[in-house]
């Protein structure tokens, strides 16, 4: 076991190295912060000043080494635009993010092994058509549009809700509904596709010779045997949740990582950037190992 | 049913308890969160709405509500010395929300940490150009001596936003003022809360306590309003202004025009410029795409500016008249018929694509050939400010300027000198008026400022200038509160009274 | 010795599309897709040229026409946008782009995602980890972050937006694929093939590619609806398509606003892309089915029993 | 009326698929009485599994319907049970187990979990449940019973597994058991413990046996009574010697004459040089070794037989001689030169000489391609063997010589019958025109009758086309009309090695005569003697 976590935060350790070359360059790329942070009549001296001030005078090579001998000290930098650190930034946004994921996966899990388990359970039946088209609607509707009529109805036209923001758990029914709908339509369909396997599958008829009764059957002898596909998929969901949901986040002003990262990327903020996309992987790689432990905890086929 | 508790709950308010009328917490909703509270950033709108005034205060102040003109605010009054410097009297018992006293020395650190090279204050930038020394005379009179010399001075000392001494010159994240109000909660993402203080030296405002809420999309900021989660909402969407009780427009200072780069062919000719400006049906747009109430803009400044000239008359809508020129031009071996590029930033201003459109198709009915092209800021500014790139072709740029302080400074020696980071063409005239109007004061000065202004509009036709904006704010109506041009830039609590 | 009772052999073989022609017949939702989404691409090939004009021509008094106006000419029966522009005028020109991003993304995505997952599942085990590490790298990479980077980098065009959303999609296919090698290959008909001497290439091409495929035809139609979708979040955040192009994507986006007192400028270009990949959704899962010889015969019989 | 325990009658079971109404099972009737054991003997396809699903009410319904007829349990019909009461009967009085005891376990539960699961539906509570499943283990001889409740299924061999499935059907001692096809996966001498065990259960408990099987060994060994189906209907009931004595029906007679082990043997090839000599191969898996020195040589034109239980090796053999797998140590010289030593492109021309043909045809075709394109791929690979316009001729001409029509190439394997897609496999191998074909268990999932068929394909093959086969299977009696020499293996060694009338009929190690010994005689008479030959040895 402990071999194996070793292996994958190897493996881990290089995508992540990867990933910092590749936005640490990329990112320096698309422009000079100094033109963002002053204002347009800046004279010519003022951005000089900025960028000395800032060390983007140098070679990209020495701004490079330097960045990785600071984050190997633990220091992620400054953030250009907020003058604090960018990790501490990031980490104050990223809270908000992984609470958000983490309750709209839970739901989405919950709510979506159940509605596919009893589509498949009568496959090419009513209710099953009925989730099919609901869940395809809803993976090709754009989540802002979404919102922003769910905020003209629930908040503006009946007052049930907030609009946006945070402070109260109220708060959170909007974006997380908004975000609930994509990845529900998609493992409602995974899960419809593997219990459908697993309810043909042998060891089921075994338990209807046995005598048990229909709800077992779905739940506790065909589900555990279908949610490896299905944890996969859930995972691959978490993870673009956790990458932040720029959308839902900048509309309804929920202070997440994924606003903060595309923010940071237009105003050139790169120490905030990088520094986010390191926090946002390292939670994906543990994640990831979460996923395989579950796999191993549902299937003892694979625990050794 | 919550909704009508709620209103319930006010009209009971309002009716039973008039004590309470008149004072209280509001909630302001703000479309960009201030990522820095740094006092001399204060000139950057995103903080300046927040802090100027309100937490730090200047020594100066234009009056852009009434027509005071420049009003006494830190500094009680001030004169020019004969050397031309000059000299501020400062308020006497004024207190720092961290209990020190305000004195000469916290004006001159104040002044210094903005010049410093070790940190990028941004209000450093108006004072560029010239050398300004501040002499301490006593605790409670400082000297600015100006070289060349600054007719304008005391007008600048109200972008100068005064510290304790004891700041820091790198950023800081709790600002320390004099204002009416202090920082009291700042949770990066979710609010800033400024929460008046019981010292201050002036008059007591009504509001009690602001938070400051940030949402980027206009409607949700205009729902937000509506449903009660805040009481003012400085920007909201044209469309969403709906309710003539709660939602007002106001002239904002910002100005859009198409910036013409002179120096390529065919715009280097003042027919092909003329052209343009006939070409273009401004009046359409009025209550269409851009808001009723927008001006038609003959200056990059706006009326209330110093030298602002009434004398000038926008270009009619004359399609026919576009042609002829092109016409004349083109017999006259001007390249007319090169690709123009109209290069605009993405969501720059509300429906900029829309009237970015509509101008290229009103263009293209003339005989110009236009392309459109949408950049982000980082790109726009590239192409707006010099140094530009060799070999382009002919491009212009729309861009939107904000001046709100009052004096045509601010703008013309960038947008227009030849020296200017976002001037299109040279021209010694306009140099040397732009030079002479900024040495003089007073009714000199405007005179000068309006020759420049008809100058540039009637004889170089530098640009095509088309609007003076309005935005749309959305109060409650328990406020009394009327946005201005200023609201842009500073909103002061204290204007702010509650019913 | 004999033979099954099928020995009442179809005489002639009928050609690979009139085959496909009547299986397509059998279903009567796919047809409908079928159609829709020839109408589709009729519309997207046709539409610049035919409607361009129509659609840009700006009429700021007539903006935002409501829909369902009879009186006037069918262009305008969805209403106008913000500019007085004919709304179904230009859901037909932008569906050129649409598509063009959205199956441009799709198919590079697709193909360099397949071909790598393939290189991954069959090669040395180093090649291997270095597929997956890259993989790794784009998977943990912020999509639409990577995104706007890119599009800062090389500017916003049809062409780089298209680049764009395929790399982000790369790992999707790759890591399926690459799954489905690894299992296919232990498979008894790839050993068949090795003893008979075949190649690698024949391998992976012939026996391995045509099981993954169907997989990957069902993966490939809902990231269509993905592009289209992701397309519109980068119109949302500014950074998409600019204007004076359209796509649907766009028109949603500028439409937006109007959310309040004008819902047709958003609504039918969304309901174009919801249509749009429903229809691709069937066909997709007729298209499965007709092409595993195995399935095949369900849409066989009940062509022939319609006919 | 009521004397039996179970009785079905006229019962008509029909599906529905797309391509019309499949009638599984016409109008059949038998009857069953307690502590008797009645088999219900068919091959793929004839319906024999139907019934004893209807009886569990295991028929998924649609596409299935009952259309006619009753099943009386003590005179009850359990057709016309309110559902609730119906599933009570299902594990309390009737039990059942089934084939491929790996996939009817479920995998991510102990098998503690699923015997008490089996108690507990039925009411009993948890430390009963729990005693009782320890119970049930130790009595049906799982070694370690106590550490065994809390293992998965896949800790636990093939046979050990069969004995769960049996704890868990008889953990509410059942008055029927149903066992379908209970030991077609297993060795055959693993085959005969759990028999064995079954019989032992059922005189303890007195329970009614229904044994579905396709083979008439397990039929000799085990039951009273036998029902024969085909095609849906029931051809022919009797006692097991009558029906084994005395077939009415053609097609019993078939299936009799069908079971292998009764032809003439093989006189062997004449020595000479041999084809393909195999010296001390070796081949380990981390820590497993599964070839511990093979060595036999082939003469052009022979055939060997490869016999062994699972683990024993076998397969392993087939693999590192087509060199799907590499061996560790050992060669193999095949007309003198050393397979395991050739390059690429030696490899690639060796292929067209040694060809395989696999257990599965259903797996080992590609479900994709038509017949032509399975055919014909041979030559795409090696385009030297045949001009690209001769192939069709060529395919059809292979279609015909492994007795299929040529008018089938346009087919796909899918549309074919079991037999019928080894057939196609074969003429795939043919194809290359090779001097050596290694088939590796090619007949043992084929029905009996198909099975003859296949075998004697093989036989004209070798006898007009001299060639070369190593022929691997399980099963001792199919080996025995084929081959002219058998290698017994054991766990990675060789046992024994020697012509076919010695390894039959004098054989020297005690490991071949267990095989031999446990191996299932159709004959009902000739089993009986095995069998007390079998319990003396035990004793």
């Amino acid at each position: 076991m402990l071999k194996f976590v070793r292996k994958r935060a190897v493996a881990s350790l290089i995508s992540l190295i990867g990933l910092i070359v590749m936005v640490f360059f990329l990112s320096r790329l698309t422009g000079d912060p100094a033109a963002l942070f002053l204002p347009v009549e800046a004279s010519a001296e003022m951005k000089e000043q900025f960028r000395e001030l800032h060390g983007l005078n140098d070679p990209l090579l020495v701004q490079f080494a330097r960045y990785v001998g600071d984050v190997l000290t633990g220091d992620f930098g400054e953030s250009l635009r907020k003058a604090r650190p960018a990790l501490d930034v990031v980490l104050e946004a990223f809270v908000w993010t992984l609470w958000l994921a983490v309750i709209t996966m839970a739901l989405v899990a919950g709510a979506a092994i159940v509605v596919g388990s009893l589509a498949a359970f009568r496959a090419g039946g009513f209710f099953d058509r009925l989730s099919s088209v609901i869940s395809l609607i809803g993976a090709s509707v754009p989540d802002f549009w979404v919102a922003i009529v769910a905020i003209v109805i629930f908040s503006v036209n009946l007052a049930w809700l907030p609009t946006s923001g945070t402070g109260s758990l109220l708060h959170w029914i909007l974006p997380i509904s908004v975000l609930f709908i994509r990845p529900f339509g998609i493992i409602v369909q995974v899960v419809r596709g593997s219990m459908i396997g697993a309810l043909s599958s042998a060891y089921v008829k075994t338990a209807r010779a046995k005598g048990v009764k229909s709800g077992p059957i779905i739940f506790v002898h065909a589900l555990r045997n279908a949610m490896l596909p299905v944890i996969t998929v859930i995972g691959d969901q978490a993870a673009s949740l956790l990458n932040g949901a720029v959308i839902v986040e900048t509309i309804f002003g929920f202070p997440g990582v994924g606003k903060l990262m595309i923010d940071s990327i237009l105003q050139r903020d790169f120490n905030v950037v990088l520094a986010a996309i390191l926090v946002t992987a390292l939670a994906i790689f543990l994640m990831n190992l979460l996923i395989d432990l579950a796999y191993a905890l549902l299937d003892p086929r694979i625990r050794h | 049913m919550k909704k009508m508790l709620v209103l319930g709950a006010l009209m009971l308010g309002s009716a039973l308890s008039p004590a309470f009328a008149g004072s209280g917490p509001i909630k302001i909703v703000l479309p960009e969160e201030a990522d820095l509270l740094e006092p001399c950033m204060a000139t950057r709108s995103n903080i300046g709405r927040i802090i100027m005034q309100n937490v730090s205060e200047t020594l100066t102040e234009l009056d852009l509500r009434g027509d005071k003109g420049l009003m006494p605010r830190l500094a009680e009054k001030w004169e020019q010395n004969a050397d031309g410097s000059w000299r501020f009297h400062l308020r006497q018992g004024v207190k720092f929300s961290d209990g020190t006293a305000f004195d000469a020395k916290d004006v001159k650190h104040s002044f210094d940490r903005i010049m410093s090279d070790k940190n990028a204050c941004e209000s450093r930038r108006y004072f560029g150009g010239m050398t300004v020394t501040p002499t301490v005379v006593d605790d409670h009179t400082i000297d600015f001596k100006a070289d060349p010399a600054q007719p304008i001075l005391p007008l600048l000392m109200s972008l100068v936003t005064i510290v304790p001494e004891e700041t820091p010159l790198e950023f800081v994240r709790e600002p320390v003022g004099t204002g009416p109000y202090k920082l009291t909660n700042w949770t990066p993402g979710q609010q800033i809360v400024l929460t008046l203080r019981d010292d201050y030296w002036g008059a007591k405002p009504d509001v009690t306590e602001a938070t400051y809420l940030f949402r980027a999309d206009p409607s949700v900021r205009a729902a937000m309003v509506q449903t009660g989660e805040a009481d003012l909402s400085p920007s909201i969407s044209q469309l969403d202004a709906t309710n003539p009780a709660t939602d007002f427009s106001y002239l904002d200072s910002e100005t859009v025009y198409l910036r013409i780069d002179h120096n390529i062919e065919p715009l280097n000719d003042v027919r092909v410029r003329r052209a343009l400006n006939l070409a273009i049906d401004r009046q359409a747009f009025i209550g269409t795409l851009v808001p009723e109430g927008a001006l038609l803009a003959t200056a990059i400044v706006p009326p209330p500016t110093l030298g602002w000239n009434p004398d000038v008359k926008v270009f009619p809508f004359d399609p026919e008249g576009a042609k002829k020129l092109l016409e004349e031009a083109k017999a006259d071996g001007v390249k007319v018929e090169t690709p123009i590029t109209i290069i605009a930033r993405s969501a720059n201003f509300p429906n900029v694509t829309e009237i970015m459109e509509a101008i290229q198709a009103q263009l293209q009915d003339v005989g110009f050939k236009v392309d459109l092209k949408f950049v982000e800021v980082a790109e726009h500014e590239q192409y707006y400010s010099k140094p530009f790139k060799e070999g382009r072709g002919p491009q212009i740029v729309a861009a939107m300027h904000d001046n709100s302080k009052g004096d045509p400074s601010f703008s013309m020696f960038f947008k227009y000198a030849s020296d200017g980071t976002q001037s299109g063409f040279a021209d010694p005239k306009v140099d040397d008026l732009i030079k002479r109007a900024s040495a003089v004061v007073g009714d000199e000065r405007a005179k000068l400022w309006s020759e420049l202004i008809a100058y540039l509009h009637n004889d170089v036709v530098a640009d095509v200038l088309l609007f003076h904006m309005v935005g749309f704010s959305r109060v409650s109506e328990r406020l009394d509160f009327k946005p201005t041009m200023a609201t842009n830039s500073t909103l002061q609590l204290s204007e702010i009274k509650i019913k | 010795m004999t033979l099954q009772s099928t020995d009442t052999a179809i005489a002639e073989e009928p050609g690979f599309a009139t085959r496909m022609l009547r299986m397509l017949l059998a279903d009567k939702f796919a047809l409908c897709a079928a159609i829709f989404l020839l109408l589709i691409l009729i519309l997207a090939i046709v539409g610049p040229s035919w409607l361009g004009d129509l659609a840009t021509k700006q009429n700021l008094r007539g903006r935002n026409a409501a829909p369902f106006d009879w009186e006037r000419g069918w262009v305008w029966w969805m209403g106008a946008d913000a500019l007085g522009r004919p709304l179904l005028a230009r859901i037909i020109v932008a569906a050129q782009n649409t598509l063009m991003v959205a199956a441009g993304a799709v198919a590079v995505s697709a193909v360099v995602g397949t071909l790598l997952g393939l290189v991954a599942g069959f090669s040395s085990p180093r090649v291997n980890q270095v597929i997956m590490r890259l993989a790794d790298v784009i998977m943990s990479f912020p999509s639409l972050l990577v995104a706007v980077i890119v599009l800062y980098i090389l500017g916003s065009s049809i062409l780089n937006l298209m680049l764009v959303l395929a790399i982000t999609r790369i790992p999707v296919y790759l890591r399926t694929t690459r799954a489905e090698v690894l299992e296919i290959r232990e498979r008894m008909f790839v050993q068949a093939a090795r003893v008979m001497g075949a190649s690698s290439k024949r391998i992976l091409f012939r026996h391995i590619l045509p099981v993954v495929l169907p997989t990957l035809t069902t993966l490939a139609t809902l990231d269509f609806a993905y592009v289209m979708l992701a397309e519109s979040a980068l119109s949302f955040l500014g950074i998409g398509i600019q204007p004076p192009e359209i796509t649907w994507g766009l028109m949603i986006s500028q439409g937006r606003q109007y959310l309040t007192n004008a819902w047709w400028l958003s609504f039918w270009p969304g309901l174009a892309i919801i249509l749009t990949t429903l229809s691709l959704n069937l066909l997709s899962n007729w298209l499965r089915i007709a092409l595993d010889p195995v399935q095949r015969w369900r849409l066989e019989m009940k062509g022939r029993n319609n006919g | 009326m009521a004397d039996h325990l179970l009785e079905v009658r006229n019962l008509s079971v029909e599906f529905h698929t797309a391509m019309g109404v499949v009638k599984a099972v016409r109008n059949i009737s038998y009857h069953l009485d307690r502590g008797e054991t009645l088999a219900i003997l068919g091959e793929s396809g004839s319906g024999k599994s139907v019934s004893s699903s209807a009886i569990m009410n295991l028929i998924d319904m649609p596409p299935g319907r009952i259309s006619s007829g009753e099943i009386l349990l003590d005179g009850v019909d359990l057709l016309k049970m309110p559902a609730p009461e119906r599933r009570e009967v299902n594990g309390r009085r009737i039990a059942m187990i089934f084939q491929d005891p790996l996939s009817h376990l479920n995998p991510v539960y102990t098998v503690g979990w699923q015997i008490r699961e089996a108690l507990t539906t039925h009411g009993a509570n948890a430390a009963t449940a729990r005693a009782e499943a320890l119970r049930l283990l130790t009595r049906v001889g799982i070694p370690d019973p106590e550490r065994a409740l809390d293992k998965y299924p896949h800790e636990f061999s093939g046979g050990q597994r069969q004995r769960v499935m049996i704890a868990m059907a008889l953990a509410l001692r059942p008055d029927l058991l149903i066992a379908d096809e209970p030991t077609t996966a297993l060795d055959v001498t693993v085959q005969a413990e759990v028999l064995a065990l079954l019989e032992e259960l059922q005189q303890e408990t007195g329970m009614a046996v229904l044994i579905i099987t396709h083979d008439l060994g397990v039929v000799a060994e085990i039951a009273d009574r036998v029902v024969v189906m085909e095609k849906g209907e029931l051809v022919e009931a009797g006692t097991v010697r009558e029906v084994y004595k005395n077939p009415q029906h053609p097609y019993t007679k078939k299936l009799i004459a069908a079971a292998p082990g009764k032809g003439e043997m093989h006189v062997p090839v004449a020595r000479s040089e041999p084809v393909l000599s195999v010296r001390d191969v070796r081949k380990r898996y981390g820590a497993f070794e599964a070839l511990k020195g093979v060595s036999f040589d082939l003469m052009p034109g022979g055939t060997i037989a490869v016999v062994g239980e699972s683990g024993s090796g076998k397969s392993t053999l087939a693999r590192i001689l087509l060199r799907l797998d590499e061996p560790d140590g050992g060669s193999a010289l095949w007309k003198g030169r050393d397979l395991f030593t050739m390059s690429p492109a030696e490899l690639y021309k060796l292929r067209r000489d040694l060809q395989m043909v696999f257990q599965d045809p259903t797996q080992s075709l590609n479900p994709r391609m038509t017949v032509y394109q399975l055919i014909s791929e041979a030559w795409v690979i090696h385009p030297d063997i045949l001009p690209k316009p001769r192939w069709r001729e060529r395919v059809a001409e292979l279609l015909v010589q492994v007795g299929l029509a040529p008018d089938h190439m346009g087919r796909y394997p899918h549309q074919f019958s079991g037999g019928q897609r080894q057939r196609i496999a074969i003429a795939r191998a043919l194809a290359l025109e090779p001097q050596l074909i290694i088939c590796d268990e090619a007949v043992s999932a084929l029905d009996v009758s198909v099975q003859a068929q296949v075998i004697a394909l093989l036989d004209k093959l070798r006898r007009e086309m001299g060639i070369a086969f190593i022929f691997i299977a399980h099963d001792l009696p199919v080996v025995r009309d084929f081959a002219d020499h058998v290698l017994v293996m054991q766990k990675g060694n060789v046992v024994e090695l020697g012509t076919v009338r010695e390894v039959f009929e004098a054989p020297r190690q005690d490991y071949t005569r267990t095989l031999l010994a446990a191996g299932l005689d159709p004959d009902p008479d000739v089993q009986a003697v095995h069998r007390a030959a079998r319990l003396q040895r035990v004793s």
